[in-house]
């Protein structure tokens, strides 16, 4: 197809041709294009519906600040929604298509809102869809979803890669137009570190868009060319298609990278987008400004655009909505678009100015103190009407109308830190305020210098001030430097269904609406109406509202209030901010010393915290989990079975103070303890409650190792750290983490000493004299390799754990395995492990639940009186000490086959089953193999004066309700004699 | 005026000229039975109850700024009662009950949504304790359902289920959550309030208490002073702010909870979502923007605006638990000032101030508590003693140690 | 000497090696480690001690030195001793012996994972991975940094040579994350 | 956000785990006969200002200091960081 449209000159690439579809039709369009001046070249001008009527439109900018044209791009799981065409590159095969309308864009049902659209008023729905009250989600609510909403997800996984770096600078410079370009060189020369980064693809900001001279060279020329030095200086970096989207504290700014947005298909492993971090001394905001529509009678129909946007069009995409013109401006700016346009051939209808002294022009109309009261076309302009000055009426012919009502400085990264910007009288706008973010400056468009000449000083001066630089400033080209003349026109008075904000459908009409029911304060405005809410932020809409607002209120503009902006500049994709930390990378992996060698066994695994734990160990012919950890529990029981606990915190603890600061962190006593022996020791929160429990092995007098639970290594070494440097600052006492340097296994059951004899060097003596119960050591192995034996079990048998350097781990497993073939060596899990635990009555995480007290473990009488540890005093308090506090007891069920179900509650056998007569809970609950039958761990009401009581166990979320009986929490060797064995 | 469908097609008929504003714009009278400090969501919700339950119509509600600007406006719209705590799971039951008749109690479309809220399960640990959780909702007359992870994968079939790191094993479902327009809420009570004759007096500012030996009389205000039966401070955000005035030290810090909203998409969430392992809850509003959240930034904080690394964390949360998201656009991120408590609950009670009252504390919790909180507290304020399902929430309890503390965290109010 | 067998944090019998475009990412085994912090008010005793160990003096804040043995600042008053495994296996004894009881030693050896980043563009790598401003680094500057929220030390050699030590448990995360930056970045 | 460590130059503060209020570093004395009251008030009631705030930030990614911070609650700008030993010993702190 031709492109009926496009006109001479402009910054594509006329050699080279690209094909593209929108909504099913092909149509070319040439390299720079973006696909909006694409289809305007190919002479399409309706591309969209709104958000609430589903009127029809077309693009009303050039730029990110665009509400009405915004498409579906891409397809399959790459679809993307809500995508401006006005700043999406068009590459070959582009695939958009419109969006919220059904079943065409030409032909949409909803459109018929249109027509009720005085019933659709601001506010509507919070005054009726109230009665029944049920029919909110069945039959309003879904109605109301399926019209809202804009684009549509694929619903499947977005199969871009995404990254995150970090980039740091002396000097940021926010938008490379004239001020940031003349800014980025004036550093460059000076040899500062400099980022420039502009969210648009060819840099030079309005440069690229003007028709006027920088010196001797277009606009565009300079800009290529200060480009193109500033590309060759190593300190200057360019990163064009990055937005800036946010200024975080102390200097860091947030940026988008669009790398893969502009090509068909990303080569494997390079990332769509980069989210970057900057960090820089200093920021200088160049963002420009942007132009503001004016408010008239049905203002939003395709055709009806920016006039700045349609000079952008013309000189930088060499194309125009329509062949025939007109413009409605209240300033100079619109005449150079008429004056740009018709130089390139358009026709210019004529040029509508409000002001009676409008400048006159020799080649077009201008009609002064003249309005547009009124437009036509159904699906594009086709006629505007006029009020002249005398009051009489006149229609044009035109199928697009530029509109100009001055400009708003680009305010948005200064409020980022909710600074509020100023009202300025003479630009009858609001400039950045004084309360910016610290080490952000602002220079050109977006600080109010609104002149091309004053942009480039601006700029340099401003990059001068910001580093402080003493050298001369390069010199800044002759460039046109008209003055500013900014008289507020913000809408055409007796106008109703005039748009203010195109996308959510937000006119004047609801705006006096608003205000008349009391929602006055800006706040309020865009709650109730949704003014500046759509995904342009109202950048080109906030401003009309707040002045019409303050008409009505009789006040002005400042008085009535300013609107902010808040972080992202534009909306950026989900995945970018999620990076690479997705699917299996969303979290680092750890693996045990013997994971390798587990993944052989076929290993069943669990994720606890990072760690991937072993679960169980299938053999061929078991079918159920159960089955497997059954056997691993009975083989271990009755002979020995082996257990990577790697997972399990280590600290090593030194220094002539260490015993003294264990007697700080744990409520029981460690000064006393001999060396070679180790104690289990229980942690409190300096609030009174568990925080953790483990083991403390005296290697030396000065040397502990203390053992954490898996859940809790991290917090309970920083914890440590804060005791010993903040609470006992001379404390001779280090502390540094040692849990992945060591592989450390459990070696349970009653062969577990015969098996490690075969494995510990001969002139180690573990014999029960040698090495008792709760003994420790170093040791050698396997022929001389250091090790570290503890004789402590969680399992209830005789038991060690035996430690070696990490990469010893995998060879020391398969050592255990095979010389353990003789004693049946059975390797078992985190389900076996636990199961074992609570048949012993060991409290774990389920236990520690972070509101248990040492009382309600029933070690209550652990925490000592003779000394000062964290916790120790607030666990006295008397909330946490009631004569009816939750102890820890053991359940069984009264019928052997009935199931305990960990997370039911205890309720007296006979008596009501409801929240007041809650006796406690069930924390853990395992099938015993030891016992056969199901048995759990729980915490009762004065739990310790009631075993042998029956009660009901209950679980109404899983539908059971069960006798059990209380009884000890140590199912198996209460006496403790298979530990000592 | 009373809304109605006849309400709006009669306006159609007559132009919209019959509108009134929603609630009257008075000047400060010189002493009122009941003053409320802030014209939250909370202050709003105890005025509307104190009129309508209690009776007390010589009431005003002060607010600094304009109403329904702190954190009613800033929230994730979600109502639930899922709580585990004897202390907590009452209170929040009764809240969900007066949001199920709010509108019509307030003849306002507050648009309450129970589409419902999903707490997604990752880890057995986390089924045993969504198990005791959802028995203890159901034994206190709340709803619960367990769901493995198919019955889960049925339902959000566009969530990770095959390349996650940590995989779903099922799901706590409490059918009765949802959302609710949060603005509404704010305008809602207004309105009701106002309509029983509540002073709603906006951009006045209290710059102190004037206390007489232990009695409080009133408050010292920017439109003057207002003298007052009774103060209750509803203000959570700046709660040690203003009831520094008063010489108090609160178990509470300030913090800020960033959330987020996407640019606006057809439907493609049932309704609340929360990930088990990894900071991100999930809900699409009406108008179609996916509204989500994570964690605190977890450094005290008056500045209603948050940090890079937590946006980060909360996306890569999203991303981890359902990669379709991934093309939709973050629109707008904003932060909200949080009471955080030392026990992670709230705090209605009387203070060692005669006559002056406190609810406070409310850490993320506070929107879904809104209607509870306004009806406790006016049940406080009006009868000087707590309400039935607040009778917990004792200013003393850490003194005592009886801390209601949902989460196991102790004295860390940035872990609640 | 004991007959088991060594695997790397990688899980092989031999290192692995990965190499996208002109950058070399390379693991690295062959290292023993032992902290050493000095002991209260033993500070300036620990310090001539390592620094007779290591033939420098001890490296300062950011900063690492020696060899073969050599040392990187790791805390206040702590160090990390590096040396050659085969030869130094006992490394922590060695250190124990050599500071006696002015510090306190740790054997660190297995606790880490070292992968060694060679090329001319690896600075487009480490600009991906972790928030240090590497262009500023020079040779024998060592920092602490986060990469794919590991806790890591990286080790500035020279401006195309650095290396990077991340968490053993890990390290397969760890070299994933570099291999994906590679791609990324090259 | 980027916390000046006293040792290791600016650091991203997400390197740092926050705990709060630095009065943590003033724990009562257990043998005092208001120890019940004085530990009370040290676990619960901390200083929350709308200003000058000064706070343990604990540099878990870097070299495991703990650190008071001095920062302002409403802008964020910190204006000193002092390793917590140094503030501890110097409020008298020992063993």
């Amino acid at each position: 197809m031709t492109q009926a449209n496009r006109l001479s000159g402009g910054l594509v690439d006329r050699n080279s041709t690209l094909s593209f579809r929108f909504d099913n039709r092909n149509y070319t369009a040439h390299p720079g294009d973006t696909l909006a001046s694409a289809l305007l070249a190919n002479d399409v001008r309706l591309i969209g519906r709104s958000f609430k009527y589903h009127r029809p439109r077309g693009v009303l900018t050039a730029g990110s600040e665009e509400p009405n044209g915004i498409v579906e791009l891409r397809t399959g799981n790459r679809q993307e929604p809500n995508t401006r065409a006005t700043t999406a590159e068009v590459y070959e095969g582009l695939d958009a298509r419109s969006q919220n309308r059904w079943p065409s864009l030409k032909f949409d049902a909803l459109a018929i809102n249109d027509r009720f659209s005085n019933f659709l008023t601001a506010g509507f729905y919070y005054k009726t869809f109230m009665w029944p009250a049920a029919f909110w989600e069945k039959l309003y609510e879904p109605i109301i979803r399926k019209a809202a909403g804009l684009g549509s997800l694929s619903m499947e996984d977005d199969p871009d890669e995404y990254d995150k770096g970090f980039r740091h600078c002396d000097l940021l410079i926010i938008g490379a137009g004239p001020a940031g370009l003349m800014a980025a060189l004036t550093a460059g020369r000076a040899g500062s570190e400099v980022i420039l980064a502009d969210e648009d693809f060819a840099l030079g900001g309005r440069l690229n868009s003007e028709s006027f001279s920088l010196g001797d060279d277009s606009a565009s020329d300079w800009a290529a060319a200060t480009v193109a030095e500033l590309s060759a200086l190593p300190n200057v970096r360019l990163m064009p298609r990055t937005t800036v989207i946010g200024a975080f504290d102390h200097g860091i700014y947030g940026a988008v990278e669009r790398t893969g947005d502009h090509v068909a298909a990303l080569p494997a492993g390079k990332p769509r987008q980069i989210l970057w971090r900057i960090y820089t001394k200093r920021a200088l905001l160049c963002a420009g400004a942007t132009e503001r529509p004016i408010a008239f009678e049905n203002n939003d129909r395709p055709g009806i655009m920016l006039a700045s946007a349609m000079r952008t069009y013309a000189n930088r995409f060499a194309t125009t909505a329509a062949q025939r013109v007109a413009i409605f401006t209240n300033n100079d700016d619109g005449h150079r678009t008429a004056i740009d346009l018709r130089a390139k051939g358009v026709k210019i209808a004529a040029v509508i100015d409000v002001r009676d002294d409008a400048p006159i022009n020799y080649d077009f109309e201008v009609l002064k103190g003249a309005q547009v009261v009124d437009t036509k076309g159904r699906l594009g302009l086709t006629f505007v009407e006029v009020a002249l000055a005398d009051g009489s009426r006149r229609v044009l012919e035109c199928g697009a109308l530029g509109v100009s009502g001055g400009w708003n400085p680009n305010v948005h990264l200064t409020c980022h830190h909710r600074g509020r910007p100023v009202w300025n009288d003479d630009l009858a706008a609001f400039v950045p305020g004084g309360d910016l973010p610290p080490g952000m400056t602002v220079a050109g468009a977006a600080n109010g210098t609104l002149s091309t000449h004053g942009a480039l000083l601006s700029g340099a001066e401003g990059a001068a001030k910001a580093l402080g630089l003493k050298c001369a400033l390069p010199d800044v080209p002759e460039a046109e430097d008209a003055a500013i003349n900014q008289t507020p026109f913000w809408y055409v008075k007796g106008c109703a269904r005039a748009w203010l904000d195109q996308q959510n459908d937000v006119t004047v009409k609801d705006v006096k609406l608003s205000h008349q029911e009391g929602f006055r304060s800006v706040e309020h405005l865009k709650r109730y109406t949704t003014l500046g809410m759509a995904t342009d932020q109202g950048k080109t809409s906030n401003m009309g509202g707040l002045a019409i607002m303050a008409e009505m209120a009789g006040k002005s503009i400042p008085e009535t209030g300013t609107t902010i902006f808040r972080p992202p500049y534009t909306p950026v994709p989900i995945a970018t901010f999620g990076g690479r930390m997705k699917g299996q990378d969303f979290h680092p992996t750890r693996l045990t010393p013997s994971h390798y060698w587990a993944k052989e066994r076929g290993a069943v695994f669990i994720e606890v915290g990072n760690w991937l734990r072993a679960q169980w160990f299938p053999l061929p012919g078991e079918t159920h989990w159960r089955e497997s950890v059954d056997r691993e529990v009975r083989q271990t029981r009755a002979s020995v079975g082996v257990c990577d606990c790697t997972t399990l915190g280590k600290i090593d603890v030194q220094g002539t103070d260490a015993a003294a600061f264990l007697n700080k962190v744990y409520c029981n006593g460690f000064a006393k303890l001999a060396v070679g022996k180790t104690r289990y020791g229980l942690m409190l929160r300096e609030d009174g409650i568990a925080m953790d429990d483990g083991t403390a092995a005296r290697l030396a007098e000065d040397h502990f190792v203390v053992t954490t639970t898996t859940a809790n290594a991290v917090n309970v070494y920083r914890h440590m750290e804060f005791v010993r440097q903040c609470l006992f600052p001379d404390m001779d006492v280090q502390l540094i983490s040692t849990t992945e340097a060591w592989a450390q296994y459990a070696v349970a059951g009653p062969n577990s000493r015969k098996l490690l004899q075969k494995i510990v060097d001969p002139e180690f003596d573990i014999s029960n004299d040698a090495f008792p119960f709760m003994g420790c050591g170093n040791i050698t192995v396997c022929g001389g390799l250091r090790a570290r034996l503890f004789r402590i079990s969680f399992s209830g048998e005789l038991a060690f754990e035996i430690a070696v350097p990490s990469r010893y781990g995998d060879a020391l497993m398969r050592r255990l395995m095979r010389d353990g073939e003789e004693f049946d060596v059975v390797p078992y899990g985190t389900e076996a492990l636990g199961v074992m635990r609570i048949e012993k009555g060991h409290a774990a995480g389920n236990e520690l639940n972070g509101t248990t007290t040492a009382l309600n473990l029933g070690m209550g009488r652990m925490v000592s009186k003779k000394k000062d540890s964290i916790g120790s005093t607030l666990s006295e308090r008397e909330g946490l000490n009631e004569p009816d506090a939750l102890m820890m007891v053991g359940i069984k069920p009264v019928n052997a086959d009935d199931k305990v179900t960990a997370g039911a509650h205890l309720m007296d056998a006979s008596g009501p089953v409801d929240a007041q007569h809650d006796q406690g809970y069930v924390t853990s609950a395992a099938f015993s193999p030891s016992l056969d039958c199901h048995i759990g761990l729980a915490f009762l009401k004065n739990g310790g004066a009631r075993q042998g009581e029956r009660m009901r166990l209950v679980s109404p979320l899983t539908e059971e309700n069960v006798e059990v009986e209380i009884v000890s929490a140590h199912f198996v060797d209460p006496e403790g004699e298979r530990l000592r064995a | 005026m009373r809304y109605s469908g006849f309400q709006v097609i009669k306006q159609v008929l007559t132009g919209h000229r019959g509108w009134i504003p929603a609630w009257r714009d008075p000047e400060p009278k010189a002493h009122y039975d009941i003053v409320i400090i802030g014209g939250g969501g909370h202050g709003l919700a105890t005025a509307h109850y104190l009129a309508k339950v209690y009776g007390h119509r010589k009431v005003a509600v002060i607010e600094k700024g304009w109403i329904g600007g702190g954190n009613v406006g800033r929230n994730t719209t979600i109502i639930r009662s899922n709580y585990l705590l004897d202390g907590n799971e009452p209170f929040y039951e009764f809240s969900l009950k007066l949001w199920e008749g709010l509108e019509q109690d307030l003849n306002y479309n507050a648009m309450v949504s129970q589409r419902g809220i999903l707490n997604l399960i990752h880890s057995d640990a986390q089924r045993d304790a969504y198990t005791r959780r959802g028995n203890a909702m159901i034994l206190n007359g709340a709803d619960a359902e367990l769901l493995d992870a198919e019955q889960v994968r049925k339902e959000c079939p566009f969530l990770n289920f095959d390349d996650a790191r940590f995989p779903i094993k099922g799901g706590l479902a409490q059918r009765r959550g949802g959302t609710v327009r949060h603005d509404a809420v704010a305008w809602g009570y207004a309105r009701s309030a106002d309509g029983y004759g509540v002073d709603i007096i906006q951009n006045c500012e209290v710059s102190g208490f004037r206390i007489e030996d232990g009695k409080c009389l009133g408050v010292e205000t920017s439109k003057g002073f207002i003298g007052a039966g009774k103060v209750g401070c509803a203000v959570a955000g700046n709660s040690g702010r203003v009831m520094g005035m008063a010489g108090m030290k609160l178990p509470i810090e300030s913090h800020v909870l960033q959330a987020f909203v996407s640019e606006g998409l057809k439907p493609v969430l049932p309704g609340v979502i929360t990930f088990g392992a990894g900071h991100f809850y999930v809900s699409q509003s009406d108008k179609g923007g996916l509204v989500f959240g994570g964690d605190l930034d977890g450094y005290n904080t008056y500045a209603q605006r948050g940090n890079l690394p937590v946006v980060e964390d909360v996306c890569e949360g999203g991303m981890a638990l359902m990669p379709m998201i991934g093309r939709a656009r973050l629109l707008r991120m904003w932060g909200g000032v949080m009471d955080m408590s030392m026990d992670g609950s709230p705090i209605i009670d009387r203070t060692p101030v005669d006559g002056l009252y406190f609810n406070g504390g409310w850490c993320y919790g506070g929107f879904k508590a809104t209607p509870a909180s306004g009806y406790c507290f006016a049940h406080l304020l009006a009868q000087d003693e707590p309400h039935p399902t607040a009778t917990a929430y004792r200013l003393d309890r850490f003194r005592t140690g009886r801390m209601i503390d949902e989460k196991g965290v102790g004295n860390q109010p940035n872990l609640h | 000497m004991h007959d088991l067998a060594a695997i790397t944090a990688l899980g092989g019998s031999e290192p692995r090696v990965d190499t996208v475009a002109d950058v070399t990412c390379t693991e690295v085994p062959d290292v023993a480690l032992a902290s050493v912090t000095a002991r209260s008010s033993q500070e300036t005793k620990a310090q001539k001690a390592l620094t007779k160990l290591i033939g420098v003096t001890t490296p300062d804040i950011g900063r690492f030195a020696g060899d073969p043995v050599s040392a990187f600042w790791t805390g206040p008053d702590q160090w990390m001793v590096e040396a050659p495994f085969e030869t130094h296996e006992d490394l922590a004894q060695q250190v124990k012996d050599a500071v006696g009881g002015t510090a306190s030693v740790t054997e660190q050896t297995d606790a880490w994972t070292r992968f060694d980043l060679n090329g001319a563009r690896v600075l487009a790598v480490l600009e991906l991975l972790c928030p240090l401003n590497a262009r500023k680094m020079a040779e024998g500057d060592a920092a602490r940094a986060a990469i794919h929220h590991l806790g890591c030390f990286v080790l500035c050699h020279s401006p195309d040579a650095f290396s990077v030590y991340g968490p053993r448990s890990s390290a397969g995360s760890l070299h994933h994350t570099i291999t994906t930056a590679m791609k990324a970045a090259l | 956000m980027i916390i000046p460590h006293p040792l290791l130059g600016p650091r991203d503060s997400s390197e740092f785990v926050y705990l709060g209020d630095a009065s943590l570093i003033d724990r009562p004395d257990w043998q005092a006969e208001n120890a019940a009251e004085a530990f009370y008030d040290y676990a619960y009631l901390r200083g929350n200002p709308a200003g000058e705030h000064h706070e343990l930030w604990y540099h878990e990614g870097g070299d495991r200091s703990w650190l008071v911070v001095t920062r302002n609650t409403v802008t964020h700008e910190i204006s000193k960081v002092e390793l917590a030993r140094d503030v501890a010993r110097a409020q008298g702190r020992s063993k």
